[in-house]
């Protein structure tokens, strides 16, 4: 908002507390997902008022419900920013809650901490990244795929834009590397009917799948697959969705021994992820697992306060112009903020899922990734580029 | 065997029939008698039981049934025969009958002796009963209550849509079966040679309220007439 | 070829799946008019009596056993305490019953999400359902071919049931004219929760079938809904025979159209034809007329 | 009361009341951000006066509004991204999403929607003859009851699904991010005001339409059809004509909506428009009074501020308060709120029976 | 008298199950034509027929115009109104509303969407006629059964049906409202063809002017009252031995 008046702050921090805003789905298809986040982000606002807050202020929360809806999400924002005055929000899941949130972010000038991997190719000025753009983790796990041989892929995925974008980014990276895409079918979000899509993959003899299904449809997907006797010896699954939560409810009989790309796992051993890991047990219960979004927002959380602190304000202008090389040791690893385009390091991790539920790391970027969420660094991607 | 006391009912909170007391006695015919809209169904569906009443009480052989629900009262030896030639539509016939043949002993009998007494319907037990003509709808209906054996039989115009000499032979049964013992009968009917034929006193009913009483001998007519008239 | 075999096999199975989340609304809806849209919630609380069972006796095949006349029950008194509570004082009301227990069914998500959690839970396929047998080359799941037998068994039982018994005779009666049946000596009321019950059962026991391909968590149950009343449309009001047809056909439509197409196409493809089909037949498959002006 | 509202002064005192609220009370009390809000409830209200008329005095309960109002907000949203994609990069250019979505040519269909004259008429046109053809379709082979019920919501479902299968028109995210409005700046508070004054507008002019519908001669032929449909044919009507022409009143008023939601809330999705949001248009309706004219507006604004209002408060209660409604008013008000002016006296006239008889 | 309707070589058939089979009608203005015979004839599925609601072979012919084939309100357009033998009236509606409605289905689209300011001189005209005139503002609902029957027929005159088919117009009707109806029944027909289906023999023999047995879809017998009433064929199906005493009660009465 250049040219008017209605982005006017109304941020308060005179008084000894800084209110920030926690929008997450707690009702609808996304509160599976979303709740956890917000169990994170609680988590992380708890350490760091403990530790005595931040500029000395304590961190107040300000929850609302997106009720897995975008256009709740675009309205719960606009009023965390103009009525509860908040500094910065912390949330979102889908990128369609992400899309619709962005354009109200920018018109108030309001920050906006969104902790999903996702599909890239955006990089707003009022939104920090700090899940994993495209190639801190998809293209790590085709690079991962075609080490160990693979030739032909099969895609399946959810009906929305990750997805798809995905499978653009697949496909353009195979066509380079010489991997042939033997199917790419779609599910609705949600769909439990993987029959056919199954009979499909089978028949295709593809080396492997690059699966990015989302929540439920995972659990019939791996049912069918499992039962018309395909394995993860035979052609195993490379998932990008699926993580410590999701397994549960798929059955470890039907998964075990599949892969999953992200950045962090549970099992990761570091001392901050044992600092972490424990203090959300001791908060949520010793049967709670941690999985990555988790991670990212509670990431999200001390990224936050630390640009904050070296900005020494909590104003928007100064949090954007601090945030170049702000770093927080994290349970994957150091992340670090990269200004330009506001999203974050991140160290890519293949896991295979073992019989206890957990994904247990079975190869590791060297060193973190800086993020490049419009793939200028791959040549093969040219034709996906976008001017932003 | 059936006694209406100061019966008030109707439908939602409007009364439709105010006080009216009547009695039936053991193997009597008592004809009700009125104009369109006096109240004469809505009277009858209160006996049953498919409406509430709002007030007085409906007692069957000394026991007031007010509140028992209309299948129990059947089951007390009550049977109904609706206005307007009703029928389980979707059912055949056959089932038609079966359904209230069910449970009973001598239930095949029983549809035998009806069949016996509405010929026409034999051919057509294998037919969907909402797809008859009236007259044989109507026909279906009195046979199904007269399958229950009833003690207690109310009849809504019974012989509305039905052809003459049907008429007759539902007139002589009715006559009959009441003759044999054993059933009473409460019949609301328009066609006056038919009720007074049939009945043995009457009563008419005018803007929901007993309007005249009697026996249906010599004079009757007239003073049917002159009860329906003002 | 082989995938051919299967898709005709797949469409098959998706359609005795449909079949069995359709059956029991082809009671309640087909034959007492009632739209429960919580039937959904039924089905979904078949499920988690199936992962109940399953944490209790730990055994997965002895739990799937116990599990689906548990599931009936479940399911079964879930309706009756609706039909008692709510759809008896809206019979006359069919479209609001719609609301109403769509209603109900958004509280009872929510009862699952509060009680179970929002995420899926986990509930193991006996061993002896695992891995697929061959058939004319195509590896098809066991757990398709149990569901395809239940669906079969219960089809054949429920039509059996109204056709020739006494109790099938009075359902109909009931749902054919109320206060008649009353004077016929039915008790409405009992015959109204009885049919509910066992059109509510039926949703658990296809509950309890279904977590051996599908997922257990509040919201399943709500995908196989619209599909269902479109079987029972489809198929015409109330017949069992109708329902069954329309399962299998577009179950099979489904499946071959998605094999050409997407899986989100056929979705929609489905609708069209129905709309296509009603223009053919406007009451569906098979159906009863009468001759009354209603 | 209700008398009075019957009589032409009435009415033109109640609208004379409704806009001095609508114009002048609620722009003055309410902030930015809560008349922003109420802009987007009185979209909501306008689908439910639709609603009212298909339903409450038609009788076929449209569970699939949301395609319409989906129509209506999918036209509106082109035209905004083109015209966006246009200041942006000139005349011709690729919205952005398309882009990310990797399409680099524009679509065909999308080129007339430059412009604004073209997008209004199809906002006005196309939903209403969609809904005019697929009436013709269901009602002239008699469709009606739970079957029209359950159809129209398979129909809500399709749609979304054939939307979200479209990258082309957003796909699952659906469009967002618009900077234009037929030229005015979205970012400046007094046009987002003007856009309020849009959807108030547009309300009054909905409702009057519904009212003249409502009083002519069509209104009780409409009632006729619902309460005796067969009767009408052999009277001489085509019965299926009086009911599209019912059932295409609510899809414009949907449309409308629709067009005026997406400036207003800035996203139209799939979300937005499937088979749960389309039972939820029914909420309001059904607590307002399907049967009565002013009801639905009533009950579509107040479920819209209850949600917003509780979801505050209590995120996940209002999952428990939404279905609660729905059961209670359906079940124990089945005339909405419209209806308890009637029942408290009606109440008051049983239990002075009940004391009479007692 | 003119002829309104000529019906040629009419068959129905259910299924295989022959309903009408086979009938020649002719009606004419200016007479009350009743449709007699036994339960089961084929009567109503004649009326159905005619007017559109069953499927049949042979022709209708009104004034010139083949009927069969046409949609059920394109042939009440051409002057074909009926009844039903359970009263169908709008009961939500008042008698006014009920018969303003059924004096509209010419009226242009224009005319439809306003309101209506007075109710059109013919519907005044017919709520005297029907002797509803005092209850014009009565929801039609809580009318009794016999004055919805009238309604009914009042209806079929404002929209300007010239030929009436009345499947049982009196049932449930009182001796008084019978002869009501008889008197209202000739009324109409001096400028309209009247066709009644009744088993109600007294009310046939006070008002027919002439009379049509059918028998298992069939013509069993034509003519005046008396030609059919003693056609010993149409005492054996239908009217049977009692109809002497029918005759008898007629006359006590
Ligand atoms: N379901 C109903 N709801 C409200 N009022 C009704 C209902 N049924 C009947 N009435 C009214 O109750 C009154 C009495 O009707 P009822 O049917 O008992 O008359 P009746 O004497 O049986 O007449 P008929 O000879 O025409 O059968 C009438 O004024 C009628 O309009
Ligand atoms: N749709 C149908 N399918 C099968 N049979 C039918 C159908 N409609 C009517 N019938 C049969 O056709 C015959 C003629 O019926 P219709 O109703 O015309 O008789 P009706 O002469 O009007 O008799 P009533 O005097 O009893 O009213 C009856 O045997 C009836 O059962
Ligand atoms: N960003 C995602 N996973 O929608
Ligand atoms: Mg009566
Ligand atoms: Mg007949």
């Amino acid at each position: 908002g250049e040219e008017t008046a209605a982005a006017e702050s109304c941020v308060d921090t005179s008084g000894d507390t800084v209110k920030v805003g926690a929008l997450n789905s707690l009702s609808g298809t996304m509160s599976i997902s979303e709740t956890t986040v917000r169990d994170a982000i609680y988590l992380a606002v708890d350490e760091i008022n403990a530790a005595g807050g931040v500029q000395g202020k304590q961190i107040e929360i300000v929850a609302e419900d997106g009720a897995s809806e975008p256009t709740v999400f675009a309205e719960k924002a606009e009023k965390l920013i103009r009525e509860d005055c908040v500094a910065a929000v912390f949330g979102g899941w889908t990128s369609a809650s992400r899309k619709a949130m962005l354009p109200v972010f920018e018109d108030n000038d309001s920050l906006l901490y969104y902790p999903v991997q996702y599909e890239g190719l955006e990089a707003s000025e009022n939104i920090f990244y700090t899940g994993a753009t495209t190639n801190q983790q998809i293209i790590p796990a085709l690079d991962y795929l075609a080490e160990t041989g693979v030739k032909s892929l099969y895609l399946v995925g959810s009906d929305y834009v990750f997805p798809r974008t995905a499978n653009a980014i697949i496909n353009a990276y195979a066509a380079d590397k010489g991997i042939e895409i033997v199917g790419e079918d779609y599910a609705q979000l949600g769909s439990v009917e993987f029959s056919t899509i199954v009979n499909q993959v089978s028949a295709s003899g593809a080396d492997a799948v690059f699966n990015t299904l989302n929540g439920d449809s995972n659990v019939a997907f791996f049912r069918e697959y499992a039962n018309v006797g395909l394995t993860a010896e035979q052609m195993p699954v490379m998932s990008v969705s699926i993580a410590e939560e999701e397994v549960g409810g798929i059955g470890i009989e039907n998964i075990e021994g599949q892969l999953a790309a992200w950045n962090y796992y549970q099992t990761i051993e570091s001392p901050a992820n044992t600092t972490f890991v424990d203090a959300f047990k001791a908060e949520y219960g010793a049967d709670r697992v941690t999985s990555d979004p988790m991670e990212a927002a509670y990431n999200s959380v001390y990224l936050w306060a630390a640009t904050a602190e070296k900005a020494g304000s909590f104003d928007v202008a100064d949090i954007q112009a601090s945030a170049d090389g702000v770093s927080f040791e994290s349970p994957e690893g150091t992340v670090v903020i990269d200004g330009e385009n506001h999203h974050v390091t991140k160290t890519a991790r293949i896991g295979e899922i073992r019989a206890d539920g957990l994904l247990y790391t079975v190869w590791e970027s060297a060193g973190a990734i800086e993020p490049d969420p419009f793939l200028e660094g791959y040549e093969w991607a040219a034709d996906l580029q976008v001017s932003e | 065997m059936l006694r209406l006391r100061n019966l008030t009912c109707g439908y939602g909170r409007t009364p439709v029939v105010h006080g009216v007391d009547l009695e039936v006695g053991a193997d009597e015919v008592v004809a009700v008698m009125g104009h369109n809209g006096a109240g004469k169904t809505t009277l009858l569906r209160a006996v049953v039981g498919l409406i509430p009443v709002m007030s007085g009480s409906i007692e069957l052989d000394g026991e007031a049934v007010n509140r028992r629900p209309a299948n129990k009262r059947v089951k007390a030896g009550m049977a109904y025969v609706p206005q307007g030639q009703q029928c389980f539509a979707h059912l055949t016939a056959g089932e038609n009958l079966r359904l209230v043949a069910d449970g009973r002993k001598s239930g095949k009998a029983l549809i035998d002796a009806q069949l016996d007494l509405f010929p026409a319907l034999r051919p057509l037990l294998g037919r969907q009963a909402g797809l008859l003509s009236g007259g044989q709808r109507q026909q279906l209906a009195i046979a199904r209550a007269l399958i229950t054996e009833p003690r207690l039989l109310i009849l809504d115009e019974p012989t509305e849509g039905i052809q003459p000499n049907v008429v007759a032979e539902i007139e002589s049964t009715i006559v009959d079966l009441a003759g044999r013992g054993g059933l009473s009968v409460l019949l609301v009917e328009q066609h006056l040679g038919f009720a007074l034929q049939a009945a043995s006193r009457f009563a008419v009913l005018r803007s929901g309220r007993v309007a005249s009483t009697g026996g249906t001998g010599a004079g009757a007519v007239e003073r049917v007439r002159e009860a329906m008239a003002i | 070829m082989d995938l051919l075999v299967g898709q005709l096999f797949t469409g098959l199975s998706t359609g005795s799946i449909l079949l069995l989340a359709a059956l029991g609304l082809s009671l309640t809806f087909g034959q007492m008019g009632v739209i429960n849209m919580a039937h959904g919630e039924f089905i979904m609380a078949g499920c988690y009596t199936a992962y109940v069972t399953q944490q209790v006796v730990g055994d997965a095949g002895v739990s799937l056993l116990i599990a689906l006349p548990v599931g009936f029950l479940v399911g079964g008194a879930m309706g009756l305490v609706l039909e008692w509570l709510l759809v008896r004082h809206l019979y006359q009301r069919p479209l609001d019953t719609l609301l109403v227990t769509f209603g109900v069914g958004l509280v009872l998500q929510q009862v699952a999400r509060d009680v179970f959690g929002a995420p899926a839970v986990n509930v193991t396929v006996p061993e002896f359902l695992r891995g697929g047998v061959d058939l004319l080359g195509t590896a098809v799941p066991k757990t398709r071919l149990f569901i395809l037998a239940l669906a079969v068994v219960a089809v054949t039982v429920v039509a059996l049931v109204l056709r020739f018994t006494a109790a099938g005779r009075r359902i109909r009666a009931v749902v054919g004219n109320r206060d008649l049946a009353e004077t016929a000596g039915i008790s409405s009321r009992a015959v109204d929760a009885g049919t509910f019950f066992i059109g509510s059962g039926l949703a658990g026991v296809a509950g309890v079938a279904l977590t051996l391909i599908g997922s257990t968590s509040p919201t399943t149950g709500q995908s196989y809904l619209v599909d269902a009343f479109l079987v029972v449309v489809a198929g015409g009001m109330g017949r069992i025979k109708g329902a069954v047809v329309a399962a299998v056909a577009l179950g099979t439509f489904q499946a071959v159209f998605e094999t050409y197409s997407t899986a989100s196409l056929a979705k929609v493809g489905v609708f069209v034809v129905i709309v296509v089909f009603l223009q053919l037949r406007p009451q569906g498959l098979f159906t009863l007329r009468t001759r009354s002006l209603a | 009361m209700s008398r009075f509202f019957a009589t032409r002064a009435g009415v033109w005192s109640g609208f004379g009341a409704a806009a001095l609220v609508l114009f002048g009370a609620a722009p003055l009390l309410l902030s930015g951000f809560r008349l922003g809000l109420l802009a987007q409830f009185l979209c909501y209200a306008i689908v439910a006066v639709g609603i009212g008329l298909a339903w409450g005095r038609g009788g076929m309960l449209t569970l699939g509004q949301g395609v319409f109002f989906g129509m209506g907000a999918y036209l509106m949203a082109m035209h905004m991204k083109m015209a966006d994609a246009e200041f942006r990069n000139g005349h011709g250019a690729v919205p952005d999403f398309m882009e990310l979505a990797g399409i680099r040519e524009l679509p065909a269909y999308w080129v007339p929607f430059a412009s604004p004259v073209f997008t209004i008429a199809m906002i006005l046109v196309l939903p209403t003859g969609f809904a005019v053809l697929l009436g013709f379709a269901v009602f002239k082979r008699r469709v009606k009851g739970a079957y029209f019920a359950i159809l129209s919501q398979a129909l809500a479902g399709a749609f979304a699904i054939l939307l979200i299968g479209q990258q082309s028109m957003g796909g699952f995210n659906g469009l967002s991010r618009f900077r234009y409005f037929f030229g005015y700046n979205l970012d400046d508070a007094v046009n987002q005001q003007m856009l309020y004054f849009i959807a108030a507008g547009v309300l009054l002019v909905v409702v009057a339409v519904a009212l003249q519908l409502r009083r002519s001669r069509y209104g009780e032929l409409l009632v006729a059809v619902r309460d005796a449909e067969e009767r009408v044919r052999f009277l001489g009507y085509d019965a299926a004509n009086i009911k599209v022409v019912a059932y295409a009143a609510a899809a414009l008023f949907a449309a409308v909506a629709g067009a005026i939601f997406v400036p207003v809330v800035g996203i139209i999705s799939p979300a937005s428009i499937g088979i749960v949001p389309s039972i939820m248009f029914i909420l309001g309706v059904a607590i307002g009074g399907r049967a009565s004219l002013v009801g639905p507006v009533v009950g579509a604004l107040a479920v819209a501020w209850a949600q917003t209002a509780l979801s505050e408060q209590f995120p996940s209660a209002w999952t428990y308060a939404q279905g609660l409604l729905f059961i209670v008013v359906i079940a124990l008000l089945p005339g909405g709120i419209a209806s308890v002016a009637a029942l408290t006296k009606r109440f008051q006239a049983k239990s002075a029976t009940v004391e009479a008889a007692a | 008298m003119t002829t309104a309707l000529t019906c040629t070589n009419i068959h129905v058939d259910f299924d295989g199950f022959k309903a009408v089979n086979g009938v020649d009608l002719t009606l004419d203005r200016g007479e009350v034509h009743f449709l007699i015979g036994p339960n089961g004839a084929g009567k109503t599925t004649l009326v159905d027929a005619v007017t559109g609601l069953a499927k049949y072979s042979g022709s209708v012919v009104k004034d010139g115009v083949e009927l069969r084939g046409k949609k059920v309100h394109h042939i009440a357009r051409r002057g074909i109104g009926r009844t039903f033998q359970t009263a169908t009236v709008f009961e939500q509606l008042t008698v006014a509303q009920n018969l303003d409605i059924a004096a509209g289905a010419g009226r242009s689209p224009w005319s439809l969407l306003r309101r209506r300011t007075v109710l059109p001189d013919n519907v005044v005209a017919v709520l005297e006629q029907i002797g509803l005139a005092g209850q014009a503002q009565t929801p039609a609902g809580i009318l009794a059964h016999g004055q919805k029957q009238w309604l009914e027929i009042g209806m079929l005159l404002v929209g300007d049906a010239d030929v009436l088919l009345l499947d049982e117009p009196i049932a449930g009707m009182g001796h008084e409202e019978r002869d009501t109806t008889g008197r209202l029944l000739h009324e109409i027909a001096e400028t309209r063809a009247v066709a009644v289906v009744e088993h109600d023999m007294d009310f046939m023999r006070a008002f027919a002017s002439r009379v049509t047995v059918l028998h298992a879809g069939a013509v069993l017998a034509s003519g005046s009252v008396d030609e059919v009433s003693n056609d010993p064929r149409v005492q054996e199906v239908y009217l049977g031995a009692s109809h002497e005493q029918e005759a008898i009660d007629a006359a006590t009465a």
